[in-house]
């Protein structure tokens, strides 16, 4: 499909950066293969928390492989990465504090605890 | 600079104090900044999940998890055709950049058209509206706010198609804005018409009775995809060019932010639920 | 240069003399000066009066102790360096500048770091130690707790003794409930379950406890305990739409001893006057309200009597009054039915079971009325019933609430008209019935 | 082919002559109106910022004054229940929305690119789009005020939830009326706006420094701005998302605060905190960066420990992200989560202190000119320094029980907010005033305005710590005479007159300065930093030549060593002679066309559901029509916007500096 530089006249000045095609390529097909063990894992007979933990890290695994190689990160000055990951961090953060305070259950007297779920 | 006029480095500005090109600081500040607006609607969501008000809609009796992997794994390849369109321009190559972008954009719209089917099938045959339940609310509103974000990228994508076809001339700007006018309705048809009935087709519904039923905005859609591939006929030279590869970078990397939400999204919002 | 500074020498006499003109004028003026930080009022968080306040309140002198110290230190500095070094001359104001002092004093920096860490630690126990202790009743008196529901409605409270339950006339039996007053035993740790109907609202009783916020769709508590009887001004302290100023409520704390007579007769249902009973009664101690003479007569507030003494007011209003007109009582209790007050009022025993607004059962044993806004005297009860509005603008019980209607009801056109239309009168009858209910 | 030549007719300077592709012509007209409104100057939109906070500024005053009257003495029925509360609202918001945070926008806007040696911000478009966005939420607030003169207009008034709008007040069922609907787009506008030009200072200051700046070496102020910058781009989207969920609870029938069908109200309280609180150190970060240039300038001596000022202010930035639920102490979060809070709340004290000890590390030792803007920075360290003691206060969780929506919390806040802020404002307003007007404030009158607004500003709000301990509640409209409330309230309404009256005399000497002023140089405080160094008012283009620093305190550096630098400017100047002359971008229409589309589509969004009546006939059953041409206002502005491309044209300096426009194309 793309073979780009063979398309240029000689002329051109050939400072271009190597093809990252087949990079893509190859990791275009780990993340449809994670997807599909994803998918399949939510129906296997293991234990719930196994399930999540590997849920979890298979997300960010895939996370990951977007922002360092389809986005570059990899490739790019490390202040790119710092500064997305003050973002993502403070917003991991705050999700988890919100999910633990309405977890808690201290609100109610103790005398009468219903139980929530602790996420 | 001058010296190495024609060498353009993909990974360094040498007008900036980083070496990072401002285009690119500016969009990894709002991919931050992004991360807070998306973490917020998913804690939202997620709040709500864990401490269900009776009477909630049940989520995997709504849920069709065959539909949303499909989706999940399209929008996947979309963010492989963008990374492409980034390779092709930095290599000067506008011809195949242009390829990879209307690929982008087409994959782009079956993402949404699969959520345009969703959200219609969760209505209609489900019986969750956005205000029936609370689940409905913020699952709504989540994936809702995460289908703007692919809409808005799909309009990116297509003005900045559109853009590579821009006279070195100069003028052009009508041409340009019906160029676009095509390129939006139809993307319009294709994510609100035509995947919603090819979904439907597959579930089982008659090709002709699809056809004869929406056949308004289907021919509206063609001749729109006809309008595009006349507009496109490359007739002079144009003024995109290697230099535009950070044009084009940073819609990509709205649009890859996109796809990584989605992942989080589709673990955090659907998968957890199956268990 | 050295004008300036002459000039800014003449502004700081000028500001020393306007200081001293504004408090002399103030203190002449009024006379009052002595009072402006008088700080004993009703609902003072000083003067405490049980130990949830009373931690509070030391809590609050620790952190008082700990930054005036801070304070005078670093003032002490900070005003030091800006007279020793401020410029003498004019060559001073254009004196060299010095090279870069690079990275501050390591030393002064990480040991001021450690002085105001160590400082915060000062603060930071009885703070953790406070958090547990305000926030539940201690173990060893949990057993004796009693517990109680206050309610939150937009803009009064409801009361339930969830441990006095009394038979429904229809069969079942509900909690006993009062409005807007609290009486508890004192010496008891009270635990209040904190609820509300309909927007958030705060329970503070400032000499007994700090807030709680009562909010929808979460259930709260609270606890305190009384030392000793008392009459406690509480208020509501989240802002709860119009007339949030004025969500007031009362606590008082009675002797085991009274608080179970008290008890005793909230439990009764309503009393009723007649001819009768009015001339048997007639040898029981009576109460002559006390009559105000406040500026217009619609100012907030109680009397200075009553603002004096507020328990020994309070105990008064229990008795019936001193001469009880039983057939305009009976005319008011008619009107009470005939004019819808029953869509939204208790009275049990009597008619109405409307649960929109406060439970009147023994609305004339109360020492106030609307939320705590007015002295429930003859004449305020008459305000208040003729003009809810005007002392509680935005009021539920003058524009409807809840599908009943109230005052005013809509009409076709968008706008309102009057729905319950009361003369001097009648006002003076159902002022008559309800306190008769004691 | 097309692409190889695409490719061959870059030149790598950006400015290849194309012929223009665009609608409407490039305005360039550089005064009158046009010139305002196309303006990408970042000094200009710095001014317009500057004109309209200090608007609003006089407007809050005056909401804050009749608050103040209403109080004055017990049972007073001066202003009603339902003003009181939008007054309070008003105030409020305005002051925290429309008055301060845009005064630090103008500053950033002034000062920002010139501190860092540059032409301008890195995306001047978009910084103009920020102003008239911000334009377009401020007017969306205010205009419930005018349905108390035009009843036809039935927006019931100005909004009346209080400034954090807890839910679920702002429900439809408790609020009906429009009001809250304009509230909450409102604040949407001025949170889009405020991200949109975060992003560009981002930019701006990390990308557009001049060679030699390195980060160790920006003034602390262009530091503080990052911070601030940062700060809101990561606070802003909590808020957005709440009101996202406000608007649809009331316009979209969904759940996420309504009661009945579920929703937590106390997730409003945490997401508005989660913004709010990052916000009130968005409110005192670029103060402290004025204090932090002011007081070394008039001390005559570099900033004492630069690198732990700054990181001290970066610590605070982050730990602001994790203690939002002080503001919820009441609202039973439960032991455990509450002491968290009240700790991590504490240990904000830490670098805050470590500031206010290196400013006293600054004086030491110096030679200290009390000027007008030296007062008011002493003064901010006095007053905001009271007032974190009482934060302090407040975060010890079981005594602010007691504290909470009373009038300590009110001191407290006034005492950070104007004791911190406005001090400081006012210190930097007097201070840059002769850079960018070229003139002089008289000191006296300036003296004179400091110690009203001090004496006026401490009996007003000193009381108020002892009101509220005295058991008195925040937002009340109306109090009883027997509360022990009424000497205190009496002393902090003559208080807020004669604070008025300080801020009063300070601006009307600033307009008496504007025209009668003392001309001034270059440089009249002898100063430290960059701007310093270039004309006032300065040029269009900031710089003769592009600076190269070589020190911290730059100019000062420059001062003395007058031959190096003009060596270097000498040579920058031919560099960039080179290369075709000063760049400047050209104006453009599009940045405000956007805005008000922006503006009219949210004035009509929140009449959505509501007919449109016009001269008392319904012509639309609803205003959903004209909210979707507003935005499609908004979408081909951008569109157009976005083909335009920046432009820019070139100026060339003459021996004396003077700038010629360059007889070339506009591109
Ligand atoms: C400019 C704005 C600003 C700033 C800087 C601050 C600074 C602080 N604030 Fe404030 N705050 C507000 C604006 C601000 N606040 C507003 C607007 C509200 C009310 C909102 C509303 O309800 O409407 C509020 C409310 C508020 C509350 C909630 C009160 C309540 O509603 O019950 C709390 C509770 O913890 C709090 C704490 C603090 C603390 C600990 C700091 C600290 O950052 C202060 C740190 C500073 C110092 C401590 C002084 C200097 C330090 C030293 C000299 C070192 C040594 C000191 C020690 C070791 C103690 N604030
Ligand atoms: C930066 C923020 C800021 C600033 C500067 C101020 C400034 C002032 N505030 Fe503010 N205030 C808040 C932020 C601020 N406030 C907030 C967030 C709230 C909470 C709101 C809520 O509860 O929702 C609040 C609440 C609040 C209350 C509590 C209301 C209540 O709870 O019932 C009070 C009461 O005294 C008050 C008083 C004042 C006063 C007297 C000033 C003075 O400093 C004002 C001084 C200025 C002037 C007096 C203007 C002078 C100008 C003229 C005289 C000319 C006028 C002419 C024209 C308009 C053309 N404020
Ligand atoms: C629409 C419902 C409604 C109707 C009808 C109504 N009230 Fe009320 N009433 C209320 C509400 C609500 C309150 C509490 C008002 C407040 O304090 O904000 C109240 C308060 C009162 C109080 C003060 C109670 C207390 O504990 O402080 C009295 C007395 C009273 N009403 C008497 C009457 C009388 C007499 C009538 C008939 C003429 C009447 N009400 C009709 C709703 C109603
Ligand atoms: Cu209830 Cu305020
Ligand atoms: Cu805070």
């Amino acid at each position: 499909m793309s073979a780009p530089a063979a398309t240029h006249t000689p002329t051109a000045v050939g400072h271009h950066e190597p093809s990252k095609f087949h990079i893509y390529i190859q990791i275009a097909m780990i993340l449809a293969v994670i997807t599909g063990v994803e998918v399949v894992l939510v129906y296997t007979p293991i234990v719930k928390w196994l399930v999540v933990t590997a849920l979890v890290l298979l997300s960010a695994v895939k996370f990951m492989f977007v922002i360092f190689f389809f986005m570059h990160l990899r490739w790019d000055k490390m202040f790119c990465t710092i500064l997305f990951f003050i973002g993502l961090v403070l917003a991991g953060g705050t999700m988890w504090a919100l999910l633990h305070l309405f977890g808690a259950d201290a609100g109610k007297p103790l005398s009468a605890v219903v139980g929530l779920l602790l996420f | 600079m001058s010296s190495h006029a024609a060498t353009i480095d993909h990974h360094h500005d040498s007008t900036t104090s980083t070496g990072i090109p401002n285009k690119k600081l500016l969009w990894w500040a709002f991919l931050a900044s992004d991360c807070m607006f998306f973490g917020t609607l998913i804690s939202t969501h997620l709040v709500y999940r864990l401490n269900p008000p009776p009477g909630n809609a049940i989520p995997t009796q709504v849920f069709n998890i065959e539909l949303t992997s499909f989706s999940t794994f399209i929008l996947l390849m979309s963010s492989l055709l963008m990374a492409l369109a980034v390779n092709a321009i930095q290599r000067g190559n506008v011809r195949s950049t242009r390829t990879m972008l209307l690929g982008t954009m087409f994959f782009g719209c079956i993402f949404l058209g699969g959520q345009v089917y969703e959200f219609g099938h969760f209505v209609h045959m489900k019986h969750m509206t956005l205000s029936n339940s609370l689940f409905g609310s913020t699952f709504y509103t989540l994936t809702g706010t995460h289908g703007t974000h692919v809409a808005i990228g799909v309009l990116l994508l297509g003005m900045m198609y559109v853009r590579t076809f821009k006279p070195a001339a100069g003028g052009g700007l009508s041409m340009n804005f019906l160029h676009m006018l095509a390129v939006a309705v139809a993307a319009g048809v294709a994510f609100i018409v035509f995947v919603p009935g090819m979904i439907e087709i597959i579930y089982g519904a008659g090709i002709g009775e699809f056809l004869s039923s929406h056949a308004v905005p289907l021919s509206v859609g063609a001749a729109a995809c006809i309008a595009m591939a006349w507009f496109a006929r490359q007739s002079s030279t144009v003024e995109f060019g290697e230099k535009n590869a950070i044009d084009v970078e940073a819609v990509g990397l709205y649009w890859h932010f996109v796809d990584i939400v989605w992942i989080i999204i589709f673990t955090a919002v659907y998968l957890l639920e199956y268990l | 240069m050295t004008r300036t500074r002459s000039a800014h020498r003449k502004v700081l006499r000028f500001a020393i003399a306007l200081i001293a003109g504004f408090s002399l004028a103030l203190s002449s003026g009024c006379n009052k000066l002595h009072q402006v930080f008088s700080l004993s009022g009703p609902q003072s968080t000083m003067v405490t009066e049980g130990p949830v306040a009373k931690s509070q309140w030391d809590l609050f002198m620790v952190t008082v102790y700990v930054t005036t110290f801070i304070f005078i230190v670093v003032g002490a500095v900070l005003a030091y360096a800006q007279i020793k070094f401020r410029a003498k001359s004019d060559a001073d104001e254009h004196a060299a500048v010095p090279a870069e002092a690079g990275h501050g004093n390591p030393f002064v920096e990480i040991g001021l770091i450690a002085g105001s860490v160590a400082l915060l630690v000062i603060i930071a126990i009885p703070t953790l130690s406070g958090i547990w202790y305000t926030h539940d009743v201690p173990e060893a008196e949990r057993g004796n707790a009693i517990d109680v529901t206050a309610t939150g409605y937009q803009w009064w409270f409801k009361f339930d003794y969830n441990a006095e339950m009394m038979p429904l006339p229809g069969g079942g039996e509900a909690a006993l409930v009062t409005g807007n007053e609290l009486v508890v035993p004192a010496g008891t740790p009270v635990r209040v379950h904190l609820r509300t109907i309909d927007v958030i609202h705060s329970f503070w009783i400032p000499k007994l406890a700090g807030k709680v916020d009562m909010m929808p769709n979460r259930p709260n508590f609270v606890w305190f305990k009384a030392d000793k009887p008392g009459y406690y001004y509480g208020q509501c302290a989240e802002y709860c739409g119009e007339s949030h100023a004025i969500m007031r409520f009362r606590v008082i704390a009675l002797s085991a001893a009274d608080y179970v007579k008290w008890l005793a007769n909230q439990k009764q249902p309503a009393r009723t006057v007649t001819v009768q009973t009015a001339a048997a009664d007639a040898a029981l101690p009576h109460v002559q309200f006390a009559s105000l003479t406040l500026n217009d007569g619609r100012a907030f507030g109680g009397s200075p009597g009553f603002d004096a003494d507020p328990l020994t007011a309070w105990r008064k209003i229990q008795q019936p009054a001193a001469s009880e007109n039983a057939s305009l009582i009976a005319a008011g209790r008619k009107l009470f039915k005939d004019k819808t007050c029953v869509s939204c009022h208790t009275i049990r025993g009597h008619d109405g079971a409307g649960i929109v607004g406060p439970d009147l059962t023994h609305i004339g044993a109360r020492s106030s009325v609307a939320a705590g806004a007015l002295e429930n005297t003859p004449e305020r009860l008459h305000q208040w019933i003729k003009d809810p509005e005007y002392f509680k603008p935005g009021n539920k019980m003058f524009h409807g609430f809840g599908g009943m209607q109230g005052y005013m009801k809509p009409d076709d056109k968008g706008g309102t008209v009057p729905n319950i239309v009361l003369n001097d009168q009648e006002i003076d009858a159902l002022v008559a019935y309800l306190h008769s209910l004691k | 082919m097309a692409e190889a030549l695409a490719k061959s007719e870059f030149t790598g300077t950006g400015h290849a002559p194309a012929k223009s592709f665009e609608l409407f012509a490039r305005p360039t007209a550089k005064t009158g109106l046009v010139g305002w409104l196309t303006t990408v100057d970042h000094k200009k939109i710095g001014m317009l910022y500057g004109g309209f906070a200090i608007l609003f500024f006089l407007i809050g005053g005056l909401e804050a004054l009749l608050i103040r009257t209403q109080l004055i003495v017990p049972n007073n029925r001066f202003i009603s229940a339902q003003l009181y509360n939008e007054l309070f609202t008003m105030h409020g918001t305005t002051m925290i929305f429309l008055a301060v945070m845009p005064l630090n926008a103008a500053f950033f806007n002034l000062l920002v690119p010139i501190q860092v040696g540059a032409r301008d911000v890195a995306f001047p478009r978009l910084n103009a789009f920020s102003l008239w966005v911000w334009v377009a939420g401020a007017t969306l607030l205010n205009v419930g005020w005018i349905s108390h003169l035009v009843p036809s207009w039935n927006f019931g008034g100005a909004p009346d939830v209080g400034w954090f709008g807890y839910s679920p007040l702002t429900s439809k069922v408790f609020t009906p009326d429009l009001s809250t609907d304009f509230w909450v787009l409102g604040i949407q506008m001025l949170g889009l706006s405020s991200i949109v030009a975060s992003l560009n200072f981002i930019v701006t200051i990390i990308n557009m420094r001049a060679p030699g700046l390195t980060m160790m070496r920006l003034p602390v102020f262009t530091w503080m701005a990052l911070v601030t910058s940062f700060l809101l781009i990561l606070a802003l989207p909590a808020i957005a998302i709440a009101l996202v969920e406000v608007m649809f609870d009331r316009n979209f029938g969904t759940n996420f605060f309504e009661v009945s069908g579920g929703g937590q109200p106390i997730l409003w309280q945490h997401l508005f905190w989660v913004f709010g609180h990052p916000e009130v150190y968005i409110l005192i970060l670029p103060p402290m960066g004025y204090v932090s240039e002011i007081l070394p300038t008039f001390s005559r001596k570099p900033l004492f420990g630069y690198p732990i000022v700054i990181f001290s202010g970066v610590a605070i930035g982050f730990i602001g992200f994790g203690v939002w639920s002080h503001h919820m102490f009441t609202t039973g979060l439960g032991t455990v989560a509450t002491a968290a809070f009240a700790i991590a709340t504490m240990a904000i004290a830490v670098p805050t202190g470590v500031k206010i000890f290196n400013w006293i590390g600054t004086l030491w030792g110096g030679h200290i000119v009390t000027r007008v803007p030296m007062m008011f920075a002493l003064g901010f360290i006095w007053m905001f320094m009271l007032g974190g003691f009482s934060g302090i206060m407040h975060a010890a969780a079981p005594a602010d029980a007691q504290q909470q929506d009373s009038y300590f919390v009110i001191a407290h806040f006034h005492y950070v907010l104007i004791g911190g802020a406005t001090f400081a404002l006012l210190a930097a307003i007097h201070f840059w005033f002769p850079k960018f007007f070229g003139r002089m404030v008289p000191e006296f009158w300036g003296k004179v305005s400091f110690w009203l607004i001090f004496v006026g500003f401490n009996c007003t709000f000193f009381p108020m710590h002892f009101l509220g301990l005295n058991g008195m509640p925040r937002r009340t409209w109306i109090y009883d005479s027997n509360m022990g409330w009424n000497e205190g309230n009496l002393f902090a309404t003559i208080g807020a007159y004669l604070l008025g009256l300080g801020i009063f005399t300070y601006f009307a000497v600033l307009v008496y300065s504007f025209f009668k002023g003392q001309k001034c140089g270059n440089d009249p405080w002898d100063a430290r930093t960059l701007e310093w160094s270039i004309p006032s008012p300065p040029p269009e283009h900031n710089f003769a030549a592009i600076p190269q620093v070589h020190a911290r305190d730059a100019w000062w550096y420059e001062k003395t060593h007058q031959e190096e630098i003009a060596k270097e400017k000498a040579a920058n100047i031919k560099a960039e002679e080179a290369h075709g002359g000063i760049h400047i971008p050209d104006q453009s229409w599009y940045p405000i066309i956007a805005g008000m589309g922006l503006l009219f589509g949210t004035y009509n969004l929140a009449q959505l559901k509501h007919p449109v009546v016009m001269f008392g006939n319904q012509v639309l059953g609803s205003h959903a029509p004209l909210a979707i041409a507003g935005l499609s206002i908004v979408v081909l502005a951008c569109y157009l916007w976005s083909l335009e491309g920046p432009g820019g044209y070139h100026i060339h300096l003459d021996a004396d500096g003077n700038a010629k426009e360059s007889g070339g194309y506009h591109h």
